[in-house]
């Protein structure tokens, strides 16, 4: 079963620790290696069931009632990337049993990485809820983050890894939101569903946003411009893992989501532009920059970055056919872009893959892989040679290699393009030949250069960290392989083509399956005659081989381009200003001054509650009905207002308790005069006892100064402090003008009958709101206890051993 | 004719408590304030025992001896404190 | 006359008497020079003038309500025991505090015995206290 | 009578504001205390005001009562600020031992050390 | 000189008999009149205080070996054992009860639930008051 | 211990007071007397001496005497406070007493303390100095010392 | 359905901690009590949760008086869940506690502080009477004010008067809005405040009210007004830090949800405009300040003021899967948090140092606490399976349906805010070269992980195993929702 086969890597990930622990003699590699065989023997079964266009569907329930499922679903597409998955992770996994040591090294963190990460692609690559689908995707850049950071003393691998971590997952989330979007519009988490309803939303005002945001996740995953800052950085992963997540597999995850959003988003203007013109500048831009690396891992992360925006921009190319009605034969032969992407796809893998371990090698022999410390190794290293030139010649699209294929069929893509005549694409659609061929140009130049800088020249070994010679066989296993299906591929191309190409162009443009005459267009061959594109070719190799020797001329175009705009320093400079800019900014209010805090608790109450009553016209005044104040309670009145007045401008701190007092005993007066008896003989004893506290207090707190302030900042305060008072004046007149209804309190006048109680407010307290009472008295026994821990627990430090036993 | 009697012996009280108050806050000194706050705090009880009787409740008579009592202990303990600066001694050194 | 009408008679002279007390205690607190001659005033005065007022209640109820409020009478008992109590601290804390007698005091026998004997230190309290006794 | 009372609240409440935000701790504290006044008047307002009712006590037949919920609510308020300020001050206290100031502005904490 | 408390000490000790049973009648009387457990409470706590005021926390602790602190906390355990209560008869928490028993010479008390209620809450305020003074007052 | 059962049944009746019943009930006055036995037992270790109350007679004598001088010395004292131009001489002078123990000189205090005019600001730690703030020395020293002596004896006669 | 046993999640830790102060010398006592008390006071409070299912809210009258005279609990599926939660919470902080605290302090009364906080926070989810929700803060306040200055060190005093005073104000103002309702309305109850405002039409002055409750309570939740947070989370022991930053917000959080789901949205264009624009202040604030500091205390705390943003913007959509995803959110922050709380703290007691820049390779030093962090991170950057990633889908679902662009914009950034903030710890402090030799390590004590795990534990089986309450949820919204279903509940039972 299809969920089983996602979650197995899961399973045995959880068992390596104990196996890298207990069998300390076996490479842990071996056991490891046994998950993407078998399942990649066991998705190859699927092949000609559905190359004859079945597909399959395995549902367990995750969340049903919430309609998130983990649903796997296995089409052309999904194979395509899962036998790349399982495939290239085996020879990876091989690979990697040669390439890192099981004495220094600690593989059982590598290995749950790997097998997680290979988990999670399979998840990506199979799930048909947008849901269980975003989950594997943030799982790859997690596990992404961990192989990167694997060596995470240095701290270029820290850097690396945090860069890939942030930017994936930030597009990630952007994709959640894009998916949420789909999802809210039309009810549902399945893509298939989602695919079979799509006609009726494109109009949506959502439509558009979710697929911006969508393709966010995949241009940050697939690293495209300008998102492909995180993939040079991600270089610091052991080769490995450089070589199956950061060239075969993982990156391509962006390019599994767009050609899986095809038939949602295709057809619409505004996805043709983006992700063929994204795809087109991060093909020229990766390209362009790849030519000046020395070293050879970031050459081949520019290069991969070039493929990936090949790729991208072949799917917006191909994408364009759906414009198109669907019976239309004729716009079927756009869709050949779609086919190339995918063959293109498979094709990048291996040589790209190859490539990697390659350098691996070259890595691992010599100890760098710096070109200008390489050079001449043909000799030393034949068989590594001879990979290096199948692998980057099939990359600068040379024949007798895959690349060849691939690339024509580009040419051939982006030539159409030009004849389309929507989208505004007759103005612009030259531009797609001629970046496409310059950007070939530069693939070219930078293959030659991985060939010919470090296997050809002077050897110069003192340069070296190691004596170089060969590498062990079991190293070399898995490029051969890999080299080897770059040839069989020309050769035979149509058996890709036809068992999973083709299954897999029909996933992503569902519509033109049927239509007929769709697939005789996919017969791939090497030989078309002289045509545009061969000439095109021509040319690459005839001005690549003119760059490649005049590259010291000119050089010096890369200057022209100034380092502190790059956009990895953009990106650093960002990150950095950000923290900068946040401390600055949080520690200007964040003064940890509590006057500060309580100015802006008092602003935002005045200016909020303030802004409400203006808004809503909330105050009505109206105090006719107001009763008539005696002489005595105006009095009283007065001397209270005089006495609370007066406290401020109190001369020393007993004054000021004593006037607070005084406000308390006049307090009690009010209660008496509004018949509460209970709270006047409450309120006096209350009064004293904290009077009594004060008093014990403050002997030992300094002498009350006079607030040392400026003017200023006292006017300030006045300024608050008057606004405040107003407020809650004219809120509670309001409230004396809006007595809506009337209080439930006459139900407790029948105390005696209900609690045996003569004194209501007593029943209240005793019977009816008992239960606020009795937390009453909780809150004073926490003050109580408190108190005395407050004062019985010091810090050690002054050994006050007497005061901590109190009683 | 009671009432307006009664009513008189509260402003007389008042008057007190104001006089009382005017030397809490002109001092000069912490015991002369202390002295005034005795005052007042005797004020009040007469104070309380006339609104009873305007009132016509027997309610607050329950504050006579409360302020009675509070009045004291306030008194002592102001008093302590502007001798000894320590109200409640932990152990009386005599 | 009925008794309601005594009660109110007697309670209204009692409390006036204790009222025009209390304003007069209250001048005092204002006019006398010092502090001690203030809580003369303040304290005792005073204390005239609730113990009159108190009574003068008692007696409204009494004669009134025919209610004998003990509390009336507990609380005139315990003014009259604290109230002395009160001044008697005030005093001692004024003049321990050292604030300075009124300049027309003829006498102060108290200063020299206090000035010998540091009664701040506690340390020497005790040594000097059996000296004297 | 509601009118004069709401405005002494706001009066007690612009003391109270005003003190809190005093740089002395003395102040603030006493700010609180103040304001807690102003709060327990402001619930009594709240219950309204009559003068021909009776104190919520049944003993007396009166005609009518006043509302004994505010009352009962103030109580409770009382008594929990009164835990509450116990407490403050007790902090206000053991802070002006253990750091010897009580000047708000120089309790700020380590905010700025980076 | 040394003060000589001995006015104060001596009025005070009969100034708090007053005041201790004028607390307990007024934490009595709350159902009926003014008062009532945290008044009460208060007035019983203020004759502790006077008592620390006038002699010192040593004479008084000899005087009264009280845990103030539990004291707090036997008044909470009563209010709201008193809450539980009710849980046993299978009525709402915090239901009262209102049984007056006539017991043999002392007749009809109230007995209240209301009552021990109450005394919790009379108890707790003992409690907290005094324990929160002797320990500022000890802490010199 | 005879002391304390006066007291305890002194509460008890200050109880049956408090309760404003009509008619003295036997079960309040018990309930006094459990609650007086509870106060008294908390109280215990307070009672350094003990209480006599036989006297009466002589303090009833002794009250006759001090409303005398507490009248006559009021008006003394709102005399000097209401005459318009104040003319006081105030100061303090030692009186030593006979009197022991602390309840006679607590009762001697309070009497002098009350009578207006005069304020005990110290008495000297062995209990036997009184030091005496005076409102209006030439005037009224005299009068003061007539009244404690007669003070003295009254109280002599209530306590021993 | 009236039962008795709504109350024994607020009474049980009640009498217990009562109980404990008598038990103050024996420590291994109090420890083993007040354990099984969170444990059973946890089960007691799943129970209910499970019973309203069943039959429908839960209510007690205590004392027997009706609503609204008496004061009634109401038991929903929002409050009990929230109170299994938070029992769930203390009761695995509490070994935390046990292990690291020192006896000095648990025989000053730590953990009958701790229980009476959990009884107060218990009140104020449980409580049906807007005065009652007073009195529960400050039996909370109290003990949270007790407990943030156990120790008494010179920066716990100087934070705790921060905090004191802040919420001693904000229960001013707590009253003062008390009041002013009790004025206008006359009643205190909440269902029949909730029927009184819908009759009298939320005129202008009840939605200035509810603005001036808005205002406390996000003093009390840190909305808009978190000043005091941050340096108050970082005074107490981290025992207690966890409990605070897992707790108390999250009670001033739960007052909002109700006041403005219950009692006033009727006026929801100025309510929770406002209340979404607080939400966006607090967010960018919180993302801010959290990748401010190297300080890793202020880090944390800054990620709870992140978070409250986040819970409220729910409440703002206001629409059933915006209330849905603002209590998965909930949930799962507050276990999510304690276990972050609990994390930082063991790394600061292991490392001896506070701050990211002083320390580093930890991981190589205590693998298991590492690890532990880095889940913690992905599960509070809301990424699949883990907890909180289900809140934040509903959120944002919320938000597009009522078309809450920028809401839904800030949710989402505020997620990358945190995951960088504390990307920023883990690479500092767990990668890198270790700074802590072989020898010099501190042995990690067994029962500072245990709670860790536990945490961790809960929050993978809150991520997979949403379908276990995502009914319980989807009814606690709906109630919430429906305020009618509340007040059937409250003022009808009884067949009245
Ligand atoms: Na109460
Ligand atoms: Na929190």
């Amino acid at each position: 079963m299809l969920n089983l086969a996602i979650v197995s890597p899961f399973i045995i990930a959880l068992i390596v620790p104990l196996l890298y622990k207990s069998l300390k003699r076996v490479h842990t590699g071996w056991f490891v290696l046994i998950v993407p065989i078998v399942l990649f023997l066991y998705l190859v079964q699927f092949i000609p069931s559905v190359a004859s266009g079945e597909v399959y569907i395995y549902e367990v329930p995750w969340i049903p009632s919430l309609g998130i499922n983990f649903t796997a679903y296995l089409d052309g597409l999904s194979l395509i990337l899962a036998l790349l998955i399982t495939g290239v992770g085996s020879l990876v996994i091989l690979y990697s049993i040669y390439y890192l040591s099981k004495e220094r090294e600690s593989l059982g963190h590598f290995y749950v990485y790997l097998l997680m990460f290979m988990g999670a692609m399979l998840g990506v690559v199979f799930s048909d809820n947008l849901m269980v689908l975003y989950l594997f995707w943030e799982l790859t850049s997690i596990s992404s983050f961990l192989l990167i950071a694997y060596w995470y003393h240095r701290r270029q691998s820290r850097y690396g890894a945090q860069k890939s971590m942030l930017i994936t997952v930030t597009g990630g989330i952007g994709m959640l939101a894009g998916f949420i979007m789909l999802s809210t519009m039309m009810d549902t988490f399945s893509i298939r569903e989602i695919i079979a309803n799509v006609a009726g939303y494109t109009d949506h005002a959502l439509f558009i946003p979710a697929m911006l945001l969508v393709l966010l996740g995949a241009f940050t995953k697939s690293a495209q411009f300008p998102f492909h800052i995180w993939l040079p950085d991600a270089m610091e992963a052991p080769t490995p893992v450089s070589a199956y997540l950061h060239s075969a597999t993982m990156v391509k995850a962006g390019i599994y989501l767009v050609a899986r959003f095809t038939p949602v988003f295709g057809g619409d203007a505004v996805w043709f532009w983006v992700v063929s013109l994204v795809g087109m500048i991060t093909l020229f831009w990766g390209s362009f920059n790849a030519v000046r690396q020395t070293d050879l891992k970031a050459l081949l992360a520019y290069s991969t970055i070039s493929q990936l925006g090949l790729i991208m921009s072949l799917l917006g190319i191909g994408s364009a056919a759906l414009y198109f009605d669907a019976s239309n034969a004729a716009s079927a032969m756009y869709s050949i872009a779609i086919f190339t992407a995918l063959f293109h796809l498979v094709n990048h893998s291996t040589f790209k893959g190859a490539l990697f371990m390659v350098v691996g090698i070259v890595d691992h022999e010599t100890g760098t892989r710096d070109i200008r410390k390489l050079g001449g190794l043909m000799t030393i290293m034949p068989v590594t040679f001879t990979l290096a030139v199948v692998g980057s010649f099939a990359m600068a699209g040379l024949p007798p290699f895959n690349g060849f294929l691939s690339k024509e069929m580009f040419f051939t893509a982006v030539l159409d393009v030009t004849q389309l005549s929507f989208f505004s694409i007759d103005t612009w659609g030259m531009l797609f030949p001629i970046v496409a061929w310059i950007a070939s140009v530069f693939t070219f130049v930078y293959s030659m250069i991985l060939v010919f800088k470090t296997f050809l020249g002077k050897h110069q070994p003192e340069k070296l960290e190691k004596t170089a010679h060969e590498a062990p066989i079991g190293m070399l296993i898995s490029p051969v392989i890999l080299a080897s299906l770059v040839i069989v591929f020309f050769f035979f191309p149509n058996l890709l083509g036809e068992y999973l190409i083709k299954p897999g162009y029909a996933a992503v443009m569902p519509t033109f399956v049927g239509v007929e005459g769709y697939d005789t267009q996919f017969n791939i061959s090497a030989w078309h005659g002289f045509n545009t594109e061969l000439l095109m070719t021509l040319g690459v190799v005839g001005f690549g081989v003119v760059l490649y020797q005049l590259w010291p001329k000119w050089e010096g175009v890369y200057a022209l381009f100034p380092r502190k705009w790059t956009l990895d320093n953009l990106y650093n400079r960002s990150l950095l200003t950000l923290e900068n800019q946040s401390t600055n900014f949080t520690n200007r209010y964040m003064t940890g001054n509590m006057y500060h805090y309580m100015v802006y608790i008092f602003i935002a109450i005045l200016v909020i509650v303030t802004g409400v009553v203006a808004y809503t016209g909330a105050i009505s005044i109206d105090s006719s009905n107001d009763a008539p104040i005696s002489i005595y309670e105006g009095f009283i009145a007065a001397v209270m207002a005089v006495t609370a007045l007066s406290i401020p401008f109190a001369k020393s701190r007993l004054t000021a308790i004593l006037l607070n007092g005084v406000l308390g005993y006049l307090l009690a007066l009010f209660f008496v005069f509004f018949r509460a008896p209970d709270l006047a003989l409450t309120q006096l004893v209350v009064e004293t006892v904290s009077a009594a506290l004060f008093l014990l207090c403050f002997y030992f707190l300094p002498e009350w100064e006079k607030e040392a302030r400026k003017p200023r900042i006292k006017v300030m305060n006045a300024i608050i402090a008057v606004s405040v008072g107003t407020l809650v004046t004219l809120l509670a007149l309001s409230v004396q003008n809006n007595r809506f209804f009337d209080s439930i309190s006459s139900f407790y006048e029948n105390a005696y009958e209900l609690a045996g109680a003569q004194n209501i407010v007593n029943a209240i307290l005793g019977d009816f709101r008992a239960f606020d009472t009795m937390l009453e008295v909780v809150v004073l026994l926490i003050a109580g206890l408190g108190v005395y821990v407050l004062i019985k627990l010091k810090p050690k430090k002054e050994e006050r051993g007497q005061d901590v036993e109190g009683e | 004719m009671f009432q307006v009697l009664l009513i008189i012996a509260l402003f007389l009280f008042a008057t007190a408590i104001g006089i009382a108050a005017f030397r809490i806050i002109k001092g000069p000194s912490m015991p002369d304030r202390v002295v005034a706050l005795d005052a007042i705090g005797v004020n009040l009880i007469s104070v309380a025992a006339v609104v009873s009787i305007v009132l016509n409740t027997r309610a607050f008579l329950e504050v006579i001896l409360i302020i009675g009592i509070l009045a004291f202990i306030s008194t002592i303990a102001f008093s302590k404190f502007i001798e000894r600066g320590v109200i409640i001694e932990r152990k009386r050194d005599r | 006359m009925n008794a309601s009408a005594t009660g109110e008679a007697i309670g209204a002279i009692l409390i006036l008497a204790g009222a025009i007390m209390a304003v007069i205690s209250a001048v005092g607190i204002i006019r006398l020079p010092d502090v001690y001659t203030r809580s003369h005033a303040g304290t005792k005065s005073a204390t005239l003038a609730v113990l009159l007022t108190l009574t003068g209640t008692f007696f409204y109820f009494w004669l009134t309500d025919q209610y004998i409020s003990i509390r009336l009478i507990l609380g005139i008992v315990f003014v009259f025991l604290t109230a002395p109590v009160a001044g008697h601290l005030i005093a001692r804390a004024a003049y321990r505090s050292k604030v300075p007698l009124t300049e027309t005091s003829v006498e102060d026998e108290l200063k020299d015995v206090l000035e010998q004997e540091d009664y701040h230190d506690p340390t020497k309290g005790q040594e000097e206290q059996k000296e004297e006794g | 009578m509601e009118t004069m009372m709401s405005i002494l609240v706001g009066i007690l409440v612009t003391v109270a504001t005003y003190l809190i935000l005093s740089k002395s701790l003395l102040r603030v504290i006493l700010g609180t205390a103040i304001m807690s006044h102003a709060v327990h008047m402001l619930i009594l307002v709240m219950g309204g005001f009559s003068r021909d009712s009776s104190a919520p006590l049944l003993g007396e037949d009166a005609a009518s009562y006043t509302d004994a919920l505010p009352q009962a609510l103030i109580l409770t308020a009382i008594v929990i600020s009164f835990g509450v300020t116990a407490f403050f001050l007790v902090l206000a206290y053991r802070t002006y031992k253990e750091l010897k100031t009580d000047d708000l502005t120089k309790l700020r904490g380590h905010d700025n050390d980076e | 000189m040394k003060a000589n408390d001995v006015i104060l000490q001596t009025v005070s000790k009969v100034a708090v008999f007053i005041i201790l049973t004028y607390g307990v009648h007024l934490f009595l009387a709350g159902h009926y009149e003014p008062g009532g457990g945290f008044v009460g409470g208060l007035v019983l706590a203020s004759a502790f205080v006077l008592l620390l005021l006038s002699f010192d926390i040593d004479t008084v602790r000899k005087g009264m070996p009280i845990d103030f602190k539990l004291l707090a906390a036997v008044g909470a355990f009563l209010s709201v054992g008193t809450g539980l209560a009710a849980l046993a008869f299978g009525v709402p928490f915090l239901s009262q009860t209102e049984v007056s028993a006539t017991l043999p010479i002392l007749g009809e008390i109230p007995l209240a639930s209301v009552v021990l209620f109450e005394a919790g809450v009379a108890f707790a305020v003992i409690g907290t008051v005094v324990t929160i003074i002797i320990s500022i007052s000890e802490d010199v | 211990m005879f002391g304390q059962l006066l007291l305890n049944i002194l509460i008890a009746f200050l109880w049956v007071l408090l309760q404003d019943e009509d008619t003295f009930e036997f079960s309040t006055f018990f309930g006094g007397f459990l609650i007086g036995l509870g106060i008294i037992y908390v109280m215990r270790r307070f009672f350094f001496k003990e209480f006599y109350l036989k006297r009466a007679y002589s303090a009833f004598k002794l009250l006759l005497i001090f409303n005398r001088e507490l009248i006559s010395s009021s008006v003394l004292i709102i005399r000097q406070i209401l005459s318009p131009k104040l003319k006081v001489t105030p100061g303090i002078f030692t009186y030593e007493t006979k009197l022991k123990g602390d309840w006679e000189i607590t009762a001697l205090s309070l009497l002098l303390m009350l009578t207006p005019g005069s304020v005990v600001i110290e008495i000297s730690p062995s209990n036997n100095v009184f030091y005496i703030h005076a409102m209006d020395v030439p005037e009224s020293k005299n009068a003061v010392l007539r009244a404690l002596t007669k003070f003295e004896k009254a109280i002599m006669e209530v306590t021993r | 359905m009236m039962s008795n046993l709504l109350v024994i999640p607020m009474v049980l830790p009640l009498i217990v901690g009562i109980i404990l102060i008598f038990l103050r010398p024996f420590v291994r006592t109090q420890r083993v009590i007040s354990f099984l008390t969170m444990v059973l006071t946890f089960g007691v409070s799943t129970y209910l949760l499970v019973e309203v299912q069943r039959n429908g809210i839960q209510t007690l009258d205590f004392g027997g008086w009706d609503a609204p005279y008496g004061i009634t609990f109401v038991g929903d599926s929002f409050s009990l869940l929230l109170t299994a939660t938070a029992y769930f919470i203390a009761a695995t902080v509490l070994i935390y506690v046990f292990a690291t605290i020192g006896e000095e302090k648990e025989k000053m009364f730590v953990y009958p502080l701790i229980l009476l906080l959990l009884a107060g926070v218990a009140c104020s989810f449980l409580t049906g009477d807007l005065f009652n929700l007073y009195v529960g803060f400050e039996v909370m306040l109290l003990a949270s004010y007790a407990l943030i200055v156990l120790g008494g060190e010179k920066g716990q005093l100087r934070e705790s008067i921060k905090y004191v005073l802040v919420n001693v104000f904000s229960s001013f103002v707590f009253l003062i809005a008390i009041a002013f309702l009790y004025g206008t309305l006359g009643t205190l109850n909440f269902a029949q405040l909730s029927l009184r405002v819908a009759e009298a039409g939320q005129p202008a002055l009840l939605t200035t009210i509810a603005i001036v409750l808005l205002l406390v309570f996000s003093l009390k939740a840190g909305l808009l007004l978190y000043f005091w947070l941050p340096g108050s989370y970082g005074a107490p022991p981290m025992g207690i830090a966890a409990l605070f930053g897992a707790l108390l917000t999250k009670v001033g959080i739960y007052a909002l949800f109700r006041v403005f789901t219950l009692l006033f949205y009727h006026e929801p264009d100025i309510t929770h405009t406002l209340i979404g624009i607080m939400a966006i202040l607090t967010m960018i604030g919180g993302s801010i300040g959290a990748i401010a500091y190297n300080d890793l205390r202020k880090i944390i705390a800054y990620n709870v003021v992140i978070a409250v943003g986040f819970i409220l913007s729910g409440l703002a959509i206001a629409n059933q899967a915006a209330i849905e995803g603002s209590i998965f959110y909930l949930v799962h922050d507050m276990i999510v948090k304690a276990l972050l709380f609990l994390l930082i703290g063991a790394t600061i007691y292991l490392s001896n140092v506070g701050r990211l820049d002083r320390v580093s390779g930890m991981i190589r030093n205590y693998p298991l606490l590492g690890w532990m962090f880095f889940i913690t991170m992905i599960s509070l950057a809301g990424i699949p399976p883990l907890s909180g990633f289900i809140g934040k889908v509903y959120v944002a679902q919320g938000a597009i349906e009522s078309s809450a662009y920028v809401l839904l914009a800030f949710t989402l950034i505020s997620s990358i805010f945190v995951l960088y903030s504390l990307l920023r710890i883990f690479r500092a402090v767990f990668f890198g070269e270790s700074t802590i030799s072989k020898e010099d390590m501190l042995p990690m004590k067994k029962a500072m992980m245990i709670p860790s795990i536990i945490f961790v534990a809960a929050s993978f089986a809150l991520g997979f195993g949403v379908e276990g309450i995502a009914g319980v949820v989807s009814d606690a919204a709906e109630t919430l929702m429906n305020p009618t279903i509340y007040i059937e509940a409250v003022l009808n039972q009884g067949g009245a």
